[in-house]
């Protein structure tokens, strides 16, 4: 079982110290492609942290059995299985959304951070950490994910939301916010330069953030030497 | 023991992957057969829905999607390869054909179009199913971004007349916006050849008997 | 259905056998990591990393057993560069192991001396000269200035002293043009 | 410090000075031959340039004064400016200038170290954002009916009630637009010239503007702030390339003087390309980097999705400036001709 | 007289200010009361003192001895008592003090026996000897021992012999002005060098703006009974370095890595000659030079000035001014600024320029590189000057050196026209201290790895011979006791003695650290106490991990 602090510290690791998209970078090619909106971000963030809770759990259960040697072609089976399950279950019920994250669904298996967590978390440690530590690991990304596409989809049309009748059927039409109205539009946002950009103006922010922290902490104590 | 550490570990190996590949195969497989029927069936919605844009479903009774046909590539159609027709019918009387075209001059390259014409040679709906127009410029053609696409429906090769069939800088009767004249062209242009297309093929397309359909 | 299931674990035994034949028959003795690691390290032997010397240091972290932040005479640029090598982030050096002094070299008082030979054994680069009951000296050229000497030492006659800088030791400094402090001054 | 005790007397500041000073004789034309209105445009640039400028140097923690009194803000506001359409509202020049100084020059850290030519990235942006905005050029005053004042022109920029009308009769396509629609109206090049915006060699007004940018980088020329390398070679690939396309399909091809002297052929070529921060720094080089560039402009106006390539072919030709820098060093006093190993 | 020139590519032309000291004829600055003589005053090893304090020395008389091949002696420059062998100031860039022989002058400037070599009936290592112990170095800039340089070796024969008359530095006017007195003594001395060389082709490299010793050289070189053609050469900087003197002359480059002398071309600078004419024809060693004083003083001009003697001499002879903002030794393109006014003239000095405001208005700030690539166009070693200032920036000096850092001269120009205004030189120089520190780190890195590992196999072997040793006595022993048990009791004793007297002396160490233990801690603050307190745990356990091979060792027994 695990403590709360345990758990806490899981979820920070997850969210902020270790977050995939700001600090490790990994897995930037469905990030940077799918941001372009906050309703495409959430979905395949969410895609994303289904499949690796789900590898994860099913890594740390059978790590026991699998020979080091192999244990990357069998973690790679795993999540590959479990992707396409989750491919083919959303091409079955939510077929418009599978129509725009299209091949990122695929691409989830090849996605770095499912596997790096997998061989680096949820190999060594308890399903039930390892399973958390996946789904904080995965809502870190989410968040990134939806912080960029709300930047992009605002900047870029001046609405959030848009497209959100593609989860929700017709009804959820209503529910796209129109933020900046008679909006000319910034193309750029939009296109794939603007994921680099606005990914690394979030990246910028993030690290000036933390030099701000270490700035406060030194403030704080004086130097002991 | 006969075998070398090498062979042993081997086996072990060989063993416990095959035991997951097994795992992993039979659990996709039992997805898999849960899913297809379900998923054909959102695939046909989907072409169904993106066809009764540009034909009411209202107009005809038949299975539409069932009656596609293969066009062979036509110069009207500014088609290189063959493209799908599909015939609607009310009872046995053919009312409407839906029919794919391509406006080959576009700004950048081809424009995809889905076209509904009615048996009298009046446009039902137009619809751009894929293009490579400069986004924010030339894209307005797509439904999604405008409602340019909208003003020919209920136009034939009579209204307007034929030499009325441009865009209004040109002197036509179709509206282009300002700065990017030259996707609307080329999509005026498509659409009245198809309705050419149609003019012309349109006795054997009456005639066409609904045979297939009922295989299907 | 079958015929996928039947293809996939061909795939899967084929290339379990493989591996796991492999990983015994293509066993890398050895860390070419630790060599590259040493050759970072200073080379004092001091110890103060807690190991016996550089190498066994720089197998250590090699392994993941220790950390890059525990050599004080490699000081900063030392840590740095170890954490380039290994593609991590540089830290601050682990206090618990020593600050970093100025480069010095060990020097023997030759009237306290009594010759014991005690040094010589503790010095790791055999760079003290003498025998028992002589007066022993440092090879200041060998010396590495770990100060491994001074403990064992029964009277006490051993000291480091600074490597002072003179001419012939004399470097250029980095000439700061940091453009925020030279227009600072102008401003002023 | 520490020898040599005594300097050269040019600085930064008067090499910029200097290109500023050869800009006027292109300004000066433009104003002459399409209007006023792109002095309100270089106006709101400059202004624009040198409060991101300094507002970015305070939030660097960089002293404001030395480096305003560089001028290389300017420098960069008035290339953008000169790129953009005379009559382009107020927020696109304003949006271009930011990120030509906020993200191309001070996120890459500042003066001296933008990777990108600074005007270029704000171009770009605008024309991939904002494609239509991007197309209200004044046409020549010898072709249009109507002339706006610098007054008008200031109305027309800054969103004002102009009537739809007077802004149609206003603006034109640029000769390469004008180039460009006709030939993919399976026009042949003839045809299309004989479109009243074609002068003598290339647009009517728009072949003195590019003989004005051409007497300004002679003047840079003269003076040594720029060598003969780059531009010779950038004119050189455009006509190269021009010239083979035109000989291999006159009808398809517009003539190689006609691309010479289209709008931004000569600015590129004296003004941008020339960009010392981001361009190639060895002699052989600038060639290649010039060839290049030349080479990527026509590809772009025959194949590419935009009427004009010279500034993408600028960016693309800056991205592979460390690589043309490490394949061409010079041969050293007494030395191997050998290049550096990697 | 028309010869072909060629143009070495880059080089500038800042203003050249050398009307001002050239007015006045040479003066002989008067004997100090002290001097003070460097013993590294040329390239190679530092001269050994010959001489000890309290000695009376005379003038001319050798001081300290060359020490080793490139070296070269030392002399007192008057007569008079050796006061001291200490740290003095000298003019280094460093500021720091240097082994120099401070001799008390008596004013009687009495010069030792010396007398004219008959060189032409010497050996030549024999009169190259000589040449060293004469402490004749090249006198200009780089104060390499001449007698190196006059040994064409066994392969390298020199045809070509350029006699180096360009002083391509501002302000400096002192081989001018030797030119313009001296041209009859400075050719004997390349009479000299010809003979030691074999050279059939001599060049003398004088700048356009000098034609007046561009005259006195031609008519003394029309009197000789050898061609000696004398060049004028068009005046830009740094034409007087002696790589681009040889390209102006003779159209050849010194390849990269080689000396000049590889290509069969010698170059020697015209006070050398002078030196050299002295030393042959007089026997007198290099006790003094010209050296040009300018800049913000009343009287600009030539001395000619005693090795030695204080720099605030020679500036207070040609009448110091107020306002004076620092003095360099040299020009200022490559001048080095000199720490006090104490320091010593030596063999390099040249010249010593006082700055003013007005003459050297401070360098203003820099500002980023812009890659203009002006520095490029000026650099005379065709080097790319911003991209080796890029990699010195960044610490990356592995790269530096693939874009040859070191073939950089450190003229100057780059820096001079550089529009950033960046100290470009100082990087390069910053560079090259880096590289050669680490170099020399490393080889000292590599040094203890190799001591300490095969430190560790001696003991393993040792340990190995002992094991056996052991066992081959204890089998020894068995069979012994076997044969007379009774023997036992004194063998054992004989282990616990000396076992007890080890132990003793532990102890008495162990007594003798406890009891030295805290001093001078009164005023330590908590935190330093605390430090205190871990080094010493640290080094009690390094103490025991040192202790316990020892005792094991002992147990074997």
């Amino acid at each position: 079982m695990m403590t709360m602090s345990e758990f806490r510290s899981l979820f920070h690791n997850g969210l902020i110290k270790q977050n995939t998209g700001l600090v490790q970078l990994l897995g930037l090619c469905p990030l940077l492609a799918i941001s372009n909106n906050v309703v495409n971000a959430l979905s395949l963030g969410l895609a994303t942290t289904m499949v690796m809770a789900a590898s994860s759990g099913a890594v740390s259960s059978v790590r026991h059995f699998v020979p080091n040697e192999i244990r990357i072609p069998v973690f790679v089976l795993i999540i590959a299985a479990l992707v396409t399950v989750i491919d083919l279950a959303m091409n079955a019920f939510v077929h418009p959304l599978y129509l725009v994250l299209g091949i990122f669904i695929p691409l989830i298996t090849t996605n770095c951070i499912v596997l790096a967590r997998a061989d680096a978390f949820a190999a060594k440690n308890h399903p039930l950490h390892s399973v958390v530590d996946a789904i904080s690991m995965g809502l870190g990304l989410t968040l990134v994910l939806i912080v960029l596409g709300a930047i992009r989809e605002l900047a870029g049309k001046g609405t959030l939301l848009s497209g959100i009748d593609m989860v929700f059927g017709q009804a959820a039409k209503g529910w796209v916010l129109h933020i900046l109205p008679h909006y000319q539009g910034f193309l750029l946002a939009i296109l794939p330069p603007g994921a680099f950009i606005a990914l690394g103006l979030l990246i910028a922010a993030n690290n000036w953030n933390k030099a701000r922290a270490v700035q406060r902490v030194r403030a704080a104590v004086p130097m002991a030497t | 023991m006969s075998m070398t550490v090498a062979t042993r570990n081997a086996l072990r190996t060989g063993t416990v992957l095959f035991l997951f590949a097994l795992v992993g195969t039979a659990m996709l497989a039992f997805t898999h057969d849960q899913t297809e029927p379900v998923i054909t069936r959102s695939q046909q919605a989907e072409k169904l829905a993106l066809i009764n844009q540009v034909l009411p479903a209202s107009s005809y009774d038949n299975d539409l999607l069932a009656s596609r046909q293969d066009l062979p590539p036509d110069d009207l159609l500014g088609t290189r390869q063959p493209s799908a027709l599909w015939i609607a019918r009310r009872g046995s009387q053919v009312t409407a054909v839906v029919l794919e075209a391509i406006a080959p001059d576009g700004y950048a390259g081809d424009i995809a179009l889905l076209i509904g014409i009615d048996i009298d040679g009046k446009v039902t709906g137009v619809r751009v199913t894929a293009h490579h127009e400069t986004p924010g410029l030339g894209d307005y053609i797509d439904r999604a971004k405008s409602a340019w696409i909208d003003q020919f429906s209920g136009k034939s090769l009579t209204d307007p007349e034929s030499k009325r069939w441009k865009v209004a800088k040109d002197g036509g009767a179709f509206d282009a916006r300002a700065g990017a004249t030259i996707t609307p062209r080329a999509v005026v242009k498509a659409v009245k050849s198809a309705l050419d297309y149609f003019a012309r093929h349109r006795a054997a397309f009456v005639a066409a008997p609904p045979a297939k359909e009922k295989k299907a | 259905m079958l015929a996928a299931i039947g293809v996939m674990a061909i795939l899967a035994v084929a290339i379990g056998l493989v591996l796991g034949w492999s990983a015994i028959r293509f066993k890398v003795e050895g860390n070419p990591l630790a060599e590259k690691i040493d050759a970072i390290l200073p080379q004092t032997q001091c110890g103060q990393c807690g190991f016996p010397g550089c190498r066994p240091y720089a197998e250590a972290i090699a392994k993941g057993e220790a950390d890059i932040n525990q050599c004080p005479p490699g000081g900063e640029e030392g840590v740095k560069k170890l954490a380039e090598l290994l593609g991590v982030e540089p830290k601050p050096l682990d206090e618990t192991h020593g600050t970093p002094k100025p480069k010095s070299v060990a020097f023997i008082d030759e009237n306290t001396c009594i010759g014991c030979t005690l040094c010589i054994q503790a010095c790791p680069v055999d760079a003290i000269s003498g025998a028992a009951k002589q007066m022993h000296t440092i090879i200041t050229a060998e010396c590495t200035g770990c100060e491994l000497c001074l403990p064992p030492c029964p009277v006490d006659c051993i000291s480091m002293v600074p490597i002072a800088e003179d001419l012939p030791h004399w470097k250029w400094k980095h000439p700061v043009v940091m453009m925020k402090q030279i227009a600072e001054t102008e401003d002023a | 410090m520490a020898s040599p005790f005594i300097l050269d007397r040019t600085s930064v500041t008067q090499v910029m000075a200097w290109v500023l000073a050869a800009l006027l004789p292109g300004i000066a034309t433009y104003v002459w031959l399409f209007g006023p209105g792109i002095l309100v445009t270089l106006s709101l640039a400059t202004v624009t340039a040198l409060a991101a400028e300094a507002a970015m140097l305070k939030a660097r923690g960089y002293p404001a004064k030395p480096f305003l009194a560089d001028l290389s803000a300017i420098v960069t506001a008035w290339l953008l400016a000169l790129s953009l359409p005379s009559l382009a509202p107020w927020w696109l020049i304003i949006t271009g200038t930011l990120f030509a100084i906020v993200v191309a020059k001070h996120l890459y850290g500042g003066l001296g170290q933008n990777i990108f030519n600074p005007a270029m990235v704000g171009y770009a942006v605008l024309i991939v954002s904002f494609p239509v905005q991007m197309t209200h050029w004044a046409g020549p005053n010898e072709l249009t009916s109507v002339h706006l004042t610098l007054a008008q022109s200031a109305t027309v920029i800054f969103g004002g009630d102009v009537p739809r009308t007077t802004l149609d009769a206003v603006t034109m396509a640029t000769p390469l637009d004008a180039l460009r629609t006709g030939l993919l109206q399976q026009l042949t090049v003839d045809e299309v010239m004989t479109h009243p915006i074609f002068g003598h060699y290339g647009g009517v007004g728009f072949e003195w503007l590019a003989g004005a940018f051409l007497l300004g980088g002679l003047l840079l020329w003269a003076l040594r702030i720029i060598s003969w390398q780059v531009p010779l070679a950038f004119l050189a690939g455009i006509w190269l390339t021009a010239g083979f396309l035109n000989f291999y399909d006159a009808g398809r091809f517009g003539p190689p003087w006609f691309h010479l002297f289209a709008p931004s052929v000569m600015l590129g070529a004296f003004f941008i390309a020339t960009d010392p921060v981001s361009g190639a720094t060895t002699p052989r080089g600038k060639l290649v980097f010039g060839l290049g560039a030349g080479f990527l402009t026509m590809a772009i106006r025959t194949w590419g999705g935009f009427p004009d390539g010279v500034a993408f072919a600028i960016l693309l030709m800056n991205l592979c400036v460390p690589l043309i820098d490490q394949y061409t060093q010079p041969r050293i006093y007494g030395g191997a001709d050998k290049e550096p190993r990697t | 007289m028309s010869r072909e020139l060629f143009r070495f590519k880059g080089g500038v032309h800042p203003p050249e200010h050398k009307a001002e000291s050239t007015s006045r004829p040479i003066h002989a600055a008067p004997l100090p009361k002290k001097l003070v003589i460097p013993l590294r005053q040329h390239i190679g090893n530092p001269a050994k003192p010959v001489v000890e304090v309290g000695e009376r020395v005379l003038k001319g008389q050798m001081i300290a001895a060359a020490d080793g091949y490139i070296s070269t002696a030392v002399h007192a420059s008057s007569s008079g008592t050796v006061a001291a062998i200490d740290l003095q100031p000298v003019p280094h860039i460093s500021g720091l003090p240097d082994l120099c022989i401070t001799i008390e002058t008596d004013g009687r400037d009495e010069w030792v026996a010396h007398a004219p070599l008959d060189y032409q009936a010497m050996e030549s290592p024999q009169l190259r000897m000589q040449l060293r112990d004469l402490g004749l170095a090249g006198l200009g800039g780089a104060v390499f021992p001449s007698a190196v340089k006059l040994d064409p070796g066994a392969s390298h024969a020199c045809p070509t012999l350029i006699i180096n008359g360009g002083e391509c530095e501002p302000w400096i006017t002192c081989d001018d002005m030797l030119m313009r007195h001296h041209a009859d003594e400075i050719l004997q001395g390349v009479a000299i060098m010809r003979h030691l060389l074999g050279s059939t082709e001599i060049l003398v490299g004088i700048e356009d703006n000098k034609p007046e010793a561009l005259d006195s050289m031609r008519s003394a070189a029309a009197k000789l009974d050898f061609a000696v053609e004398v060049v004028k050469v068009p005046a830009r900087y740094p034409g007087g370095g002696a790589k681009q003197m040889i390209e102006t002359l003779t159209g050849k480059q010194v390849p990269s890595g080689k000396l000049s002398t590889d290509i069969g071309i010698q170059v020697f600078n015209v006070g050398t000659s002078y030196a050299l004419a002295r030393a042959i024809h007089h026997g007198e060693p290099l006790i003094s030079r010209l050296v040009t004083v300018t800049g913000h003083v009343l009287r600009p001009q030539n001395f000619e000035v005693l090795i030695g003697t204080p720099m605030h001499t020679l500036i207070t002879l040609a009448g110091d001014r107020d306002g004076t903002t620092g003095v360099l030794m040299g020009g200022p393109m490559m001048g080095v600024p000199v720490p006090n006014l104490d320091v010593p003239v030596v063999k390099a000095t040249n010249c010593i320029l006082v700055k003013s405001k007005e003459l050297f208005p401070p360098l203003p700030k820099a500002l980023p590189c812009i890659r203009c690539t002006r520095c490029a166009d000026a650099c005379p070693a065709e080097l790319q000057p911003q991209e080796l200032f890029r990699f010195a920036k960044a610490g990356d000096f592995g790269r530096a050196q693939e874009y040859h850092l070191f073939d950089c001269i450190e003229c100057g120009c780059c820096s001079y026209v550089c529009p950033s205004h960046i100290p470009l030189v100082d990087f390069y120089r910053y560079a090259k201290g880096e590289i050669w520190a680490r170099e020399k780190d490393k080889r000292a890195a590599d040094l203890a790895r190799e001591r300490h590992e095969f430190r560790q196999f001696r003991q393993e072997r040792e340990k190995k011979e002992k094991a056996e040793k052991l066992a081959a006595k204890a089998q020894a022993k068995r069979a012994e006791l076997a044969a007379v048990p009774a023997a036992e009791g004194a063998a054992v004793s004989d282990a616990d003695a000396k076992k007890a007297l080890i132990a003793a002396a532990l102890a008495r160490a162990q007594a003798k650290k406890t009891d030295t233990a805290p001093k001078n801690v009164d005023q330590l603050t908590p935190e330093q106490l605390h430090q205190i307190e871990e080094i010493e745990a640290r080094r009690t356990k390094i103490r025991e991990l040192a202790r316990k091979p020892l005792e094991s060792e002992e147990k074997k027994p």
